[in-house]
């Protein structure tokens, strides 16, 4: 063994050791919070981040899980996919954390699911997506598209929404807005649109330059027969369409819009004086008023402004926000019941865990798809950039991971394989 | 559709009933007012219709208040909530102690247009020229057949010749399906001269077919039709056509905006700035910045922050400019692959800096009045103003770049400078102070090419992103050094990207545009417009 | 002054910072040896061992995210070799080897979206994404991706293609400096918008996720897992060993020939751009070859990795590391990506300050990177005889 | 007055593009029967209009040892230009020996097909060693797949031996070119030039920067070297051109104002108001 190899061999076991020392913490419940902080998807991730640390610190407040205060473990994907996988890896591995919370885009969620699989972790995805998924190790607090998009078009066509007979599919070039007009596609053919009635339209990822779509449209509908328009635009995008829309002259009252990516956070973003009367469909609205909602509005704008985040007087809940905050308090109640943080014993604890939501309803986590069962709202916009609530289902729906309206979905049983 | 206009007519018969006195003073009974601010809308349209009928006086500021929002009920008594004052939205007195709990009336979108359309009914006799007006046009949009009769009385007491004209539009569009087919030609045939899409959807309404025979069985009103139907569809092609190019001139000068800080930065001077597409963000933050002032301090001249954003846009941009080239850019002349580098490092540092400053989200920059909707050029073209004013925008800035570089002292030290750095310093020029201005200059122009940004698309950390390949594009399509380059390449790169758009989709005709750049730069290295000559020829 | 001197003055200007040190000769074969030696005791031996025998709660286990991210980092490394060689040797910026890369992973990925074979979602025989895009059979170029020499194959011969014939016309119309480096960079947006489509058939901006196995074995057994980071160390050995032998022959010299006067090599009768196009060539198979063996490490492939902010801070493992050397990419890949696993824990928010300010620093104080500061400190500290 | 016989070698040498694939000019390719090597007629080259060169005609014999002077901007260099490539005449044709249209050819094979160049500003390798300069150099096959295996063998260092003694480089072979003096690089590039081993050597101002002792070393080497090559050398130093005693043709604002021997030429009056007597 030449002197050389062995000095070698020894130089490279110490690299070794300082790598791989992890220290324990044993009085703390660790908790994963994976959002993006940078990129571009930093403008809707960031108000999750807050919200779930608001959420634990106030559980910490309230005497903690067990008697064990949480400890959140913040880690900054940001927007780069690969990184999601590395973070989620390092959370679960090296941090052995008991649950993270995070995600927004499916593509992240695409790709940090092989590794909670691989190591048995527990994801919660509060953002509506496309379905088409169930898996044990995730549970979905946002939205499935027959507890959004299907609701919404139902409501175009009723007599309220205007008994809209021709319908502009307009999205960002995009997984989901892909699948879910999909289904929309297939879900108007049964209610006996015509081919001819139904124009499906996509731009660019960062597209800002919505003339030519908006004159599209124009010529669509002016075709006499009521035409609206279902937007799942994502991100940014919103902005420029809905400024061009305001300056084109089309009125919610000519064609009205119905968005399914953009919330009160997107709203703060745009001059919402011309889109009065376009329309949002969410699980809730921060201008629903019960008790719940003022409690958690003014939770949310006290941490603002002890956080001291910017602008922090007009800070919004939205959607996803309530979502995060439902799954964090459902994942506490599921690890008391179950007594213990190990991930099978609290998968099985959540089956029917309840929680009184900010949006008025008790939402129920459903025993067996790992997805809620929440109410549906229609809102117009206002004014001053809220939603007043002009639809709401009369109680939670029960969510469809597998949509009925595409095939092959009929053979799949309701729960995760 | 046509049951909405029904209703119309029945409450505009009514009002021709009630021309007697006024009937002010009656209070709005009870009833009406609870369905008003309850849930379902067919009951609040009932109750909207019992209004008009029985006190029109009164409808109208009741309905113009509940149509944008402001109107509440207050301990049984409708008001109107405008800010913190209340009057009563009856007898119209202000009401001192403004009520503590006013129940806003939520209205949704069947309910509104049934409000539009009352209040166009409301106001079809109103002393009011421009209420007429309005309600005219919303009437020469859809008529209902019934309300033929109200036309042709509101035509006899109509002087002003712009309503009356909509009105006899209205009134063929009825006639059209009028039972005499002398009638049905002579409509079809003047509607030949009113070009809009509605006028279009009714004529091929008549021709369109169910089963084998037309919906419109006299053949010689079918001809009328289809000739009509010919040269409305020729006018509004020629909008179409007129409509693609303005879309493509307004994204051309948007362009033009964009690039032409980077004209100077980097086709005058040779400094590549990956952090111009930071100071379009800049600018653009500059203008909110301004805008929260004004909306905050003086609110009455709220419409007018945009003139003072501009200033302060090219201020903010330029300051910074000046502040990386002392810092950075100006010990990289000359290496440009290193000022490639340094720059996108100043970006990323940027881009965080406004996202800790300013948060992560979008910030609203709302669209001045006087910039807000659009100007209905042809029936089916409507030209929204924000772009107009920014291609107005954008030739002056192109004049006022141009007379800067050539006719100030400023302008030829940068051009001696960006020529032959050695030489100028030689004659006395001060090539120090020159290059911070010229970068400084070239970035103010970013601020304000970002500040015409924030009025079309969203202002958030990272918005310059997707502008600086484009601006690139046009740059280095324009030729390097040349103003004139820059101008053509952005105006031309708008045209054909929106042609494209419209041809194949918005995905594929911006991956056209990208390969006939890479493409073109293969054929031409120098650009449209190469700076012939010695020096360029060999400076490759 | 008259045109050909202004020609090779302005030569002259562009190059007269990138006075690269001279290539390594004088580090004797000594120490070369001595290098590798640790290198493959730890990439072949030692690491392998750490993962698969000692048990997990071990102090010395080298857990599967320290392996994933070191394997994921030795393809970075030979990635920032490759455009070294392009950019540090050849001085041709690219900012589109992001594409290579990305084509890399797409070919292979096809191989592994095919090995899923009926345990996706659907139990089809067609990928989950044709499914719920109701695609009743696999689009044309998708044929033959089941077996992996077609997929190896691809992996090279795709990109290789794409880089020929995008370099053949670049270096024919004498395209330089700025002007190359911003269509490579159109060329990644375009490629990237391109695969955003759906209708491209792969997998939209989701890409391909949920792999399963490669050849049989299951992608997440810590087998497969070292085989692959032993691989990954491979191919960074055997680029670094073919640069080696590369930059020291003749062939090495012209490389830094074109880039310091590629007029005076154009009159002694040298042709540029087939130099030109077989360095660009090669440096991009590696980099596709890099991309295939990071995709089955990582689990996704999706357009992301085609943005031109990848590219560039490719660049910037480059310029961190030194570039016109060979060690020095290797340690600009290894500080800066580990830079940015260590960051974006503890300091999230102010990640991209620290990238920004490497960038700054790195261009403006180090223009010879780490690698030559190193080599400076080296010189003045033996009293500058070296 | 170009025959039939350069039109038949004008088709074979360049294709329909203008540019030969990388095909090298092989060895018999230079036919240079007539004993001319080079042949300008009727060659005009503007840059946005103004006329570098002016209806230019000059021809140069196999072996022939040529002096060009002239005043700053008289398109000495853009001549050069013309003959290596690296511009392309507006009109006029340009021919190397029979065969090789200059106009066509590209500068690498042009060099390679034996027109060897030396920059009025010295330029050589600066990263590289002298060796190394001279290395390049060499007259080999120049084409990727040969370089790739090139191997040095005894003979081609011999010969760079050679040649670094014949320019006094002898002692320097490791050091980096960067760091020669002005006249070192001087003699560098020539040094290079002479490996490559070129049948027509253009000289652009070869002895600016040299002391005395240098350039009448300079003088004698070129004076060996007339014969087995021809020689064309751009130059201001009266001296220096007496000495090399060539024919000497004076451009004067793009075209050729006199040609002959020195002493004619410089008694030629039109020369005098030009060039020498201002």
């Amino acid at each position: 063994m030449p002197k050389r190899t062995l000095k070698s061999l020894l130089l490279s076991l110490a690299v070794i050791t300082v790598f791989s020392v992890t220290t324990h913490a044993a009085d703390t419940i660790k908790v994963g919070i994976l959002h993006s902080l940078s990129g571009t998807m930093a403008i809707s991730e960031t108000a999750l981040k807050e919200t779930a640390l608001m959420t634990i610190a106030d559980i910490n407040a309230k005497g903690g899980v067990m008697g064990k205060k949480l400890e959140p473990v913040v880690v900054d994907p940001a927007s780069n996919w690969p990184l999601f996988a590395e973070k989620s890896r390092q959370l679960l591995s090296k941090d052995k954390v008991a649950v993270v919370f995070g995600c927004w885009t499916s593509v992240s969620r695409k790709s940090v699911l092989p590794v909670f699989k691989e190591l048995n972790g527990l994801l919660f995805y509060p953002v509506q997506y496309e379905g088409e998924e169930l898996e044990k190790n995730v549970f979905y607090t946002g939205a499935a598209p027959n507890q959004q998009a299907i609701p919404a078009v139902e409501y175009l066509m009723s007599k309220d929404g205007g008994t809209a007979k021709r319908f502009v599919l307009l999205g960002t070039d995009y997984v989901y807005p892909r699948t879910t007009n999909k289904i929309l596609r297939a879900f108007l053919k049964s209610k006996g649109v015509a081919e001819a009635d139904i124009m499906e339209e996509y731009t660019p990822f960062g597209h800002s330059d919505y003339q030519t779509i908006i004159a599209k449209i124009k010529k669509f509908a002016g075709t006499g027969k009521r035409t609206c328009v279902i937007s799942t635009i994502n991100g940014d995008s919103n902005v420029p369409f809905y400024k061009e829309l305001g300056n084109a002259g089309l009125k919610a009252t000519d064609v009205p819009v119905v968005a399914f990516s953009v919330g009160e956070e997107e709203l703060r973003g745009v001059d919402t004086k011309p889109l009065v009367g376009h329309l949002a469909a969410w699980n809730y609205f921060m201008s629903v008023k019960n008790p719940q909602n003022t409690a958690f509005i003014s939770m949310y704008k006290a941490w603002a402004k002890k956080q001291k985040l910017p602008n922090a007087a007009k800070v919004v809940t939205n959607d996803p926000m309530e979502a995060t905050y439902i799954g964090i308090h459902m994942w506490k109640q599921a690890v008391e019941k179950a007594k213990s943080t190990d991930v099978d014993k609290v998968i099985a604890a959540m089956a029917g865990q309840t929680v009184k939501a900010p949006s008025g309803f008790t939402v129920t986590m459903d025993k067996k798809n790992h997805h809620l069962h929440k109410p549906v709202f229609i809102g117009e916009v206002r004014a001053d950039g809220q939603f007043n609530v002009v639809w709401k289902t009369s109680g939670p729906v029960k969510a469809q991971p597998w949509s009925p309206f595409i095939p092959g979905n009929s053979s799949k049983k309701d729960e995760p394989m | 559709m046509i049951k909405r206009m029904f209703s119309f007519f029945l409450l505009a018969a009514a009002l021709l009933g009630t021309t007697g006195p006024a009937w002010s003073g009656r209070a709005v009974s009870p009833g009406i007012i609870e369905t008003l601010a309850g849930e379902d809308s067919d009951a609040k349209i009932e109750a909207i219709n019992r209004l008009v009928r029985d006190m029109p006086d009164q409808a109208l500021p009741v309905l113009t208040a509940m149509a944008d929002d402001s109107l509440s009920i207050a301990d049984g008594r409708l008001v109107i909530m405008d800010g913190d004052t209340a009057t009563d939205a009856v007898s119209g007195e202000t009401l001192d102690p403004a009520p503590d709990n006013p129940e806003a009336i939520t209205v949704n979108n069947r309910v509104r247009s049934k409000i539009a359309e009352c209040l166009s009914a409301l106001n079809l006799f109103s002393k009011d020229r421009d209420a007429r007006m309005t309600s005219a046009a919303d009437l020469s949009e859809n008529p209902a057949p019934e309300s033929l009769s109200i036309i042709e009385k509101a035509l006899s007491a109509e002087k002003d010749s712009e309503i009356t004209v909509k009105l006899h539009v209205a009134r063929n569009k009825i006639l059209l399906a009028a039972s005499d087919p002398t009638l049905r030609i002579k409509a079809a045939r003047a509607l030949a001269d009113n070009p809009t899409p509605s006028t279009r959807q009714l004529l091929a309404g008549l021709l369109l077919k169910n089963g084998d025979d037309f919906m419109e069985p006299d053949p010689d009103v079918q001809a009328a039709a289809a000739e009509s139907l010919r040269s409305i569809d020729r006018q509004l092609a020629v909008g179409d056509t007129l409509g693609q190019i303005f879309t493509g001139l307004s994204l051309g000068s948007l362009l033009l905006l964009t690039a032409m800080g980077l004209a100077i930065t980097y086709g005058v001077m040779g400094v590549i700035n990956m952090a111009h597409g930071e100071f379009l963000m800049i600018g653009a933050y500059a203008a909110f910045a301004v805008q929260s002032v004004f909306r905050s301090r003086f609110p009455e001249y709220q419409d007018a922050y945009l003139l003072a954003a501009l200033p302060a846009g090219f201020l903010a941009a330029a300051l910074t400019g000046m502040i990386l080239e002392r810092t950075v850019i100006r010990f990289l002349y000359g290496r440009p692959l290193e000022t490639l580098l340094a720059t996108w490092g100043l970006s990323l540092i940027l881009i965080q800096a406004v996202r800790t400053l300013f948060g992560a989200q979008n910030v609203e920059v709302a669209n001045p009045a006087w910039m807000s909707g659009g100007v209905a050029v042809l029936p089916n073209l409507i030209l929204p103003w924000n772009r107009i004013v920014i291609i107005g925008f954008s030739i002056a800035v192109l004049a006022a770049m141009w007379a800067i570089l050539n006719l100030t002292r400023l302008g030829l030290f940068v051009r001696a400078v960006t020529q032959n750095r050695a030489m100028s310093g030689c004659v006395g020029v001060l090539t120090g102070r020159v290059d911070t201005l010229a970068f400084g200059l070239g970035a103010g122009i970013a601020g304000i090419g970002g500040v015409a940004l924030s009025q079309v698309s969203n202002v958030g950390p990272d918005m310059g992103q997707n502008y600086i390949i484009d601006s690139f594009m046009v740059v280095v399509l324009g030729g390097v050094g040349q103003l004139a380059g820059a101008v053509w390449a952005a105006l031309g790169l708008g045209v054909v990207s929106k042609f494209l758009e419209g041809w194949a989709g918005a995905v594929i005709a911006k991956i056209l545009v990208l390969v006939f750049v890479i493409v073109f730069i293969q054929k031409r290295p120098q650009g449209m417009f190469a700076l012939k000559g010695r020096t360029v020829e060999s400076g490759s | 002054m008259t045109h050909t001197e202004s020609l090779l003055a302005a030569e002259e200007a562009e190059v007269a910072d990138t006075q690269a040190s001279a290539p390594p000769s004088h580090i004797h074969g000594q120490t070369i040896r001595a290098a590798t030696g640790i290198y493959a005791g730890l990439v072949f031996v030692l690491i392998p061992l750490a993962h698969l025998a000692v048990p997990e709660s071990h102090g010395l286990h080298a857990s599967d995210y320290l392996v994933t991210l070191l394997g994921k980092i030795l393809c970075y490394a030979a990635v920032a070799v490759a455009l070294d060689l392009v950019w540090g040797y050849t001085g041709i910026l690219s900012l589109g080897h992001g594409v290579f890369f990305a084509l890399g992973g797409y070919a292979f990925g096809m191989y592994l979206m095919r090995g899923i074979g009926l345990d996706g979602s659907y139990h089809s025989h067609l990928p989950d994404f044709m499914v719920f895009l109701d695609w009743k059979e696999l689009p044309w170029y998708w044929l033959g991706t089941g077996h992996i020499l077609w997929a190896v194959f691809l992996v090279v011969a795709v990109p290789g293609l794409l880089a020929l014939v995008f370099g053949y016309f670049a270096f024919r119309s004498r395209i330089k400096g700025v002007y190359f480096s911003i269509i490579t960079q159109a060329m990644t947006v375009a490629f990237m918008l391109l695969f955003f489509r759906n209708e491209t058939g792969f997998g939209g901006n989701n890409g391909f996720t949920d792999f399963k196995r490669i050849l049989g074995c299951s992608i997440t057994a810590p087998g497969t897992r070292i085989v692959l980071f032993a691989l990954s160390g491979a191919l960074l050995l055997g680029t670094l060993y073919l640069a080696r032998r590369l930059t020291a022959s003749k062939f090495g010299r012209i490389l830094t020939a074109i880039r310091d006067a590629e007029s005076r090599l154009m009159f002694i009768g040298y042709n540029p751009l087939y130099y030109k196009l077989f360095i660009w060539t090669l440096s991009a198979v590696i980099c596709a070859v890099a991309g295939a063996l990071y995709v089955p490490q990582v689990g996704i492939i999706n357009p992301g990795e085609m943005s031109p902010s990848n590219s560039i801070e490719m660049v910037v493992w480059v310029a961190v590391g030194g570039r016109g050397t060979l060690i020095g990419p290797v340690v600009g890949a290894f500080l800066v990506n580990l830079a940015k696993s260590w960051f974006t824990v503890s300091f999230p928010e102010y990640w991209l300050f620290f990238l920004g300010a490497v960038f700054v620093i790195v261009t403006l104080l180090l223009p010879h990177g780490v690698v030559g500061l190193f080599k400076k400190i080296k010189t003045l500290t033996k009293g500058g005889a070296s | 007055m170009t025959p039939a016989i350069l039109r038949a070698g004008y088709a074979r040498g360049g294709n329909a593009l203008g540019v030969s694939f990388g095909h090298q000019v092989k060895e018999g390719d230079l036919d240079t029967s007539t004993r001319v090597i080079v042949y300008l007629e009727h060659i005009s080259v503007s840059f946005d209009g103004f006329k570098a060169l002016n209806d230019l005609s000059l021809f140069i014999d196999v072996g022939e040892l040529r002096c060009i002077i002239g005043p700053n901007g008289a398109g000495k260099t853009t001549m050069m230009d013309v003959i290596t490539g690296k511009s392309r005449p507006d009109s006029g044709s340009a021919f190397l020996g029979q065969s090789l249209d200059l106009t066509r050819l590209s500068e690498p094979e042009i060099a390679h097909a034996g027109v060897g160049r030396k920059f009025q500003k010295p330029t050589v390798f600066e990263n590289h060693t002298v060796f190394e300069n001279m290395e390049l150099a060499l007259k080999t096959d120049k084409r990727v797949w040969k370089t790739l295996f090139a191997q040095l063998n005894s003979e081609d260092t011999d010969r760079i031996a050679q040649t670094l003694r014949l320019i006094r480089l002898d002692g320097q072979e490791s050091r980096p070119a960067g760091l020669l003096s002005h006249g070192q690089k001087q003699w560098l590039e020539i040094g290079m030039l002479l490996v490559q081993e070129p049948k027509l050597l253009l000289l652009d101002e070869p002895v600016a920067g040299m002391t005395d002792e240098e350039t009448e070393r300079t003088a004698e080497l070129f004076l060996s070297l007339a014969g087995r090559h021809s020689l064309m050398v751009v130059e201001h130093d009266m001296a220096f051109i007496r000495k090399l005693g060539g024919k000497v043709t004076v451009l004067h604002e793009g075209s050729v104002l006199a040609e002959g021997p020195l002493d004619k030429v410089q008694n030629d009056q039109r020369v005098i108001d030009v060039y020498l007597g201002r």
